[in-house]
C-alpha cells in the first residue's frame, strides 16, 4: 500500500538537498563558530551566509535576524522579551484566540504576571478583523502579536492592514510566520512587521526594538540569544528557504489546484461535511473539513490504515485531547469540532495521491457513521 | 500508541449496531468530551444474550465498547455488573494512561443500559446505582469518563 | 600540514555511527512525534527508547528526562524555572563564581527580578569548598546550582558532598553537567541530584520537583517543555553516550595519559608557564595552560597557523573579548588570565598530536615573548 | 575574521624590537585589558628615521602595530600625527568592529613616543597632547582604546 503523507504543516521530509548541504556541519565543519580558529571561521561564514540568505527572503537587514532552536522558542522570546523590556510603557497585549500555543500559553503566562491581555475574536472563516484590532489598543498597549497564517485551518491574516495599524498607533507587532512562510511572500519593512517567528527557528527583530533576552549565557547571536549555534540546522534553514521560493508563482498555482481539487471533492462527495477556515485567503496546501457525527482520532487511525497520514487540529496538541481551540474560535460546537480532519499537502503531492485520499474518505466516513450514534439520533430525529 | 488487540477491536469492532426492541438502552458521554457510547441489551432470564453498541469516539473508545459488549454476552446481569473498566482494559491487553477514562465509560455505558432495564421492568438490580451521565441530561464532570478531555 | 583539533570541549565532531543514526530521521521518518499516525509512532518510539538510554546512563527514570534545545536552555529552565517555583518559598541561590555563563547570567538576570544570589569564592584550583556551600545556607535558599566540572581549567567539583549537604538542608541541588557527561561516572540517584543539564539537550528533573515551565506552547515533553522535539537531535544524543561509556575506562585511561604527557611537556619545557585547574580532580580531557607575558589570541592565531585549533577560556565568551572569569576567580591575575590557553583532547587523539603539539608551542610562545613588552620589562627588572 | 592584510602583518610584523637610544618611547594599554603597544621612535630633523614596536595582545593589536610603525618611517612629526586609528585600520584592509578600539591604541602609542621625544627635548608638538593612558599610571577607561575588552 502507497503511504500519503498529508501531514506536512506539522513537521515534512528534510529535502535531499537540504540534508546534503547540512552533513558537513556534522562531521568536518564542527568548530564552534565563536572561537578565532580557521575551522570555526568556516561555521561562523556559513551562518553569516545563511543569516544573509534569510534576511533577504523576509527583506530584512542580516543584523535583524536571530536563530532560535524553534518556532515555540521564537514565539516565547518574541513576547517575553517585549512584555518585559516595554513594561515602564505598558502591560497590554492583543493577541487572538486562535494563535498557536506557543502565543497563547505564553500570553497567559504573563497575565499570571500581571499583564493584561486581548484575546480577539475571529470570525467563522477565521479572520482576525482589523477594526477589531484597532478597537483593542489602548494607551497601555504594547504588544500586537497575531499569527501570520494559521496552523490548523489555514486562514490568512490580513498583515499588512494590522501592521499599519500597529504603525499608526506605534505599538510594536509581532507575527508569528511559522506556517506562513514558504507559501507566502513576506516583506517585514513593507508591512511593518517589528518582529517575526519561524520555526527551525528564527526571530527577526527589526533594529531599534529592545527586546529583554530569554535565553541567558555565552555571548552568541550578537549577545541577545545564548546557547552554541545549530551550524547544520541554520545552514538547512536557508537552503530550505532557498528551495522554496525557488519557482514560487508556479509551485503555489499547482499546489492550490490540489488543494481546491481535494476540498471540492470532499464537499461535494461527503454529505453534512463543510471547509473550516477561509474559502481564498487560505494557505495554499491546507484542507480542513469538519465532518459532522464522526470523532476525529477514529477519523486520523482508520486513515492511516488507509496508509494516509492527516491530523485533527494541531499535532502539538494532540497530547492533551482537548478540542482544537482554533476550531471552538470559529464557533463550531464541539462534536463538530471533534470531527475535524487537516490534511496538509506539499510540493510532491500528487494528483493520484488526492484522488486516492478522494476514494477512501467517503467509505471511511460512512463506515464510521454507520457506527455512531449521534447519526442514528440525526437520521432519527430527520425521517 | 495502542496495543494490537486495541486496534484490533478497533479495526474489526464486534457487535456493532442496533438492538430492535432491545431490554435496555444506555448512552453516556456527551459531545464536549467528543465521546459518546450507546450500548443496547437483550436480556432473558436474568443473562445477557446479545449486546450491542454505537459509539462516537476515539480509537479506545470504539475498542473498550466493543470489548465491553464481548465480554457481558452471555453474563448473568449480577457478572455483568461486576466487569469493570479495569477488566475491559485488561482484556484489551492495556490502554495509554490518558485513554484509562474511555473504559470507565464502557463500564458506565453497561451499567446504564442495565438501569434502563431495571427501569423498564420495575426491578432493582442489588449493586447497581442510577447512571451517573447521560449525553441528553447534563455535561460530563472534569475528568470523570471524559474519553477525549 | 596535519590539522590537530584540540578544543573538543567546545564543539566536536559528530561519530560517524551518531550521524547515521540520525539520518533517517531528517528524511524517512518525518512525523510529527505528537500525531497518532504510524510514521510518528516510529519517532515516538525512537524518542522513547533514546530517553530509556540515557535515563540509564545517568541513573535516572525515563520520566525525568526532558529534552531541550542545549546546555544553555537546560541552564537556564532548572534555575529560572525553581526560582519561580520556589519563590514562595525563599529567594536565595548558590552558585559559584565559576560557573558557564548560561548559570551565571541567569543568576544575575534573577538579582534583577529580586533574588539574591551567593556566588561561592573556589581555591586556587578552582574547587569549591563543600563547607562554603554549608555555610552560605539561609532559611531563604531555594537552589544551589554548582556545576559539574569546569569548561574552562577542567577541576571536577565534590558533587556528591554538595549533594549530600544539599539533601540534609532540604534544599534543590542543580548541577551543570555540560562538560562531564562522558567522563565522569554519573548517578543522580545515589549523588543526591535534583536537576542536572547536558549539551545537546537535556535536563534531568528528579520526579516530584516543580519547575515552572521556560518554553510556554505544546504539550511535548509531557507539557513540560514546548517545541517540536529535535528527533534527529535526540536520537543521536542517546547513541553519543552510549559510545562515550563504552570501553569507558580504558578510554580514559588513554586520554589521562595523554593529557598528563601533554601537561608534563608544556610545563617542563616552557618557562614561567604553569596548569590552570586541579592537577587530579581534573576531566580527563583538559589541558589549561597560564603562559606568562603572552596575549591568549594570539597565542590560538599562532598555533592555528601551525595547524593547532585551540581555545583561550570557553568558547562561548570570545565574542566578548573579557579575560576569562574563571580564570580571575582562580586570583590569576589579568595578563595572566589573558595569556591561557586551552586544549581538550578527544578519543581520536593521538600520542604524535601531543608530541606536535610539545614541538609547536615552545617556538610560538618564545617567539610572542620576543615582542612582548612585558617581558622585556620582566627580563630587565630580573637582570 | 580578520583580512589577509591583518594577518600577513601579524603573521610578519614589520618592525619588531627595541631602538637603543630611541629619541622616544611610549607604552599605552595595560595588562587588564589584555594590550600594551610600546612604540620606539628615532628621530632626526624632525623626520621618523626609524619605529621599533612590542606589543602584547590580540592580532589586531599585533597588526596594528606594524602597520602604523610602516605607516610613521619617513615622515615627519606633523605628518605622523596626523595618521589616525582609521587610517591604520584602513591600511589593514578594515578590521572586525570589535577590534577597532586596537587600532586606537596604535595611534596612541605613536603619540605618546612622540610626547615623551618632546618631553625629552623640551620642545612643545603642536596638536600633541599628553597620552591618555599608560601601563604604569592607571586603569585604561571602558571603551577607551582597550583592545580585549
Ligand atoms: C503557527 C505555529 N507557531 C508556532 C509553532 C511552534 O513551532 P515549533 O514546534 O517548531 O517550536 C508551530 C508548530 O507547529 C506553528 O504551527
Ligand atoms: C559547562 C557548560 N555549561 C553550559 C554550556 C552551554 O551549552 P550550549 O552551548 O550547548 O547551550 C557549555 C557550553 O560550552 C558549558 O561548557
Amino acid at each position: 500500500m502507497e503511504k500519503i503523507y498529508f501531514d506536512n504543516a506539522a513537521t515534512t521530509p528534510v529535502k535531499k538537498e537540504v540534508l546534503e548541504i547540512m552533513l558537513p556541519y556534522f562531521t568536518e565543519n564542527f568548530g564552534n563558530p565563536s572561537s578565532v580558529y580557521h575551522l570555526a571561521q568556516v561555521n561562523k561564514k556559513a551562518i553569516d551566509e545563511a543569516r544573509e540568505t534569510l534576511a533577504k527572503y523576509l527583506g530584512a537587514n542580516t543584523n535583524e535576524i536571530f536563530f532560535t532552536s524553534g518556532g515555540t522558542e521564537a514565539d516565547n522570546w518574541a513576547i517575553k522579551g517585549i512584555a518585559e523590556a516595554y513594561k515602564a510603557k505598558g502591560n497590554h497585549i492583543i493577541t487572538s484566540k486562535i494563535e498557536h500555543h506557543a502565543v497563547l500559553h505564553t500570553c497567559e503566562y504573563l497575565e499570571k504576571q500581571g499583564y493584561e491581555v486581548t484575546y480577539l475574536d475571529v470570525d467563522e472563516e477565521g479572520m482576525v478583523n482589523p477594526e477589531d484590532v484597532k478597537k483593542a489598543i489602548k494607551d497601555s498597549t504594547i504588544l500586537i502579536s497575531i499569527m501570520y497564517a494559521n496552523n490548523e485551518i489555514g486562514t490568512i491574516m490580513p498583515i499588512s492592514e494590522i501592521g499599519q495599524i500597529a504603525k499608526e498607533h506605534q505599538i510594536i507587532f509581532h507575527t508569528d510566520a511559522v506556517q506562513a512562510i514558504g507559501q507566502v511572500k513576506i516583506d517585514v519593512k513593507e508591512q511593518n512587521i517589528d518582529l517575526l517567528s519561524l520555526s527551525a527557528g528564527l526571530l527577526y527583530i527589526k533594529r531599534g526594538i529592545k527586546t529583554a533576552p530569554f535565553i541567558h549565557g555565552g555571548a552568541q547571536e550578537r549577545g541577545r540569544r545564548a546557547g552554541t549555534e545549530n551550524v547544520p540546522g541554520i545552514v538547512g534553514l536557508a537552503k530550505a528557504m532557498e528551495l522554496a521560493y525557488d519557482h514560487f508563482e508556479e509551485k503555489i498555482k499547482n499546489i492550490t489546484a490540489l488543494r481546491d481539487e481535494l476540498i471540492q471533492g470532499l464537499i461535494t462527495q461527503i454529505p453534512y461535511c463543510k471547509l473550516n477556515g477561509h474559502k481564498t485567503q487560505r494557505l495554499s496546501n491546507n484542507v480542513n473539513i469538519g465532518v459532522e457525527f464522526v470523532e476525529g482520532e477514529s477519523l486520523l487511525l482508520l486513515l492511516d490504515m488507509n496508509g494516509i497520514a492527516a491530523s485533527s487540529g494541531s499535532a502539538c496538541t494532540s497530547g492533551s485531547l482537548d478540542p482544537s481551540h482554533v476550531l471552538l474560535a470559529l464557533g463550531l460546537p464541539h462534536e463538530k469540532a471533534h470531527g475535524s480532519v487537516r490534511f496538509t499537502l506539499a510540493e510532491s503531492t500528487t494528483k493520484e495521491q488526492v484522488d486516492y485520499v478522494l476514494e477512501k474518505m467517503p467509505q471511511i466516513v460512512q463506515r464510521m457513521r454507520d457506527m455512531s450514534p449521534l447519526y442514528e439520533e440525526f437520521l432519527k430525529a430527520n425521517k | 500508541m495502542y496495543s494490537e488487540k486495541v486496534m484490533d477491536h478497533f479495526m474489526n469492532p464486534r457487535n456493532v449496531g442496533e438492538i430492535e426492541e432491545a431490554s435496555g438502552v444506555g448512552t453516556v458521554g456527551n459531545a464536549k468530551c467528543g465521546d459518546i457510547m450507546k450500548v443496547y441489551l437483550k436480556i432473558e432470564e436474568d443473562i445477557i444474550q446479545d449486546a450491542k453498541f454505537k459509539t462516537f469516539g476515539c480509537g479506545a473508545a470504539v475498542a473498550t465498547s466493543s470489548m465491553a459488549t464481548e465480554l457481558v454476552i452471555g453474563k448473568t446481569i449480577q457478572e455483568a455488573l461486576h466487569i469493570t473498566n479495569k477488566s475491559v482494559a485488561e482484556a484489551l491487553d492495556g490502554l495509554p494512561p490518558v485513554k484509562m477514562h474511555c473504559s470507565l465509560l464502557a463500564e458506565e455505558a453497561v451499567h446504564a443500559a442495565l438501569w434502563d432495564y431495571a427501569k423498564k421492568n420495575n426491578i432493582e438490580i442489588e449493586g447497581l446505582e442510577e447512571p451517573k451521565a447521560d449525553v441528553h441530561d447534563h455535561d460530563h464532570q472534569e475528568g470523570t469518563g471524559c474519553c477525549n478531555g
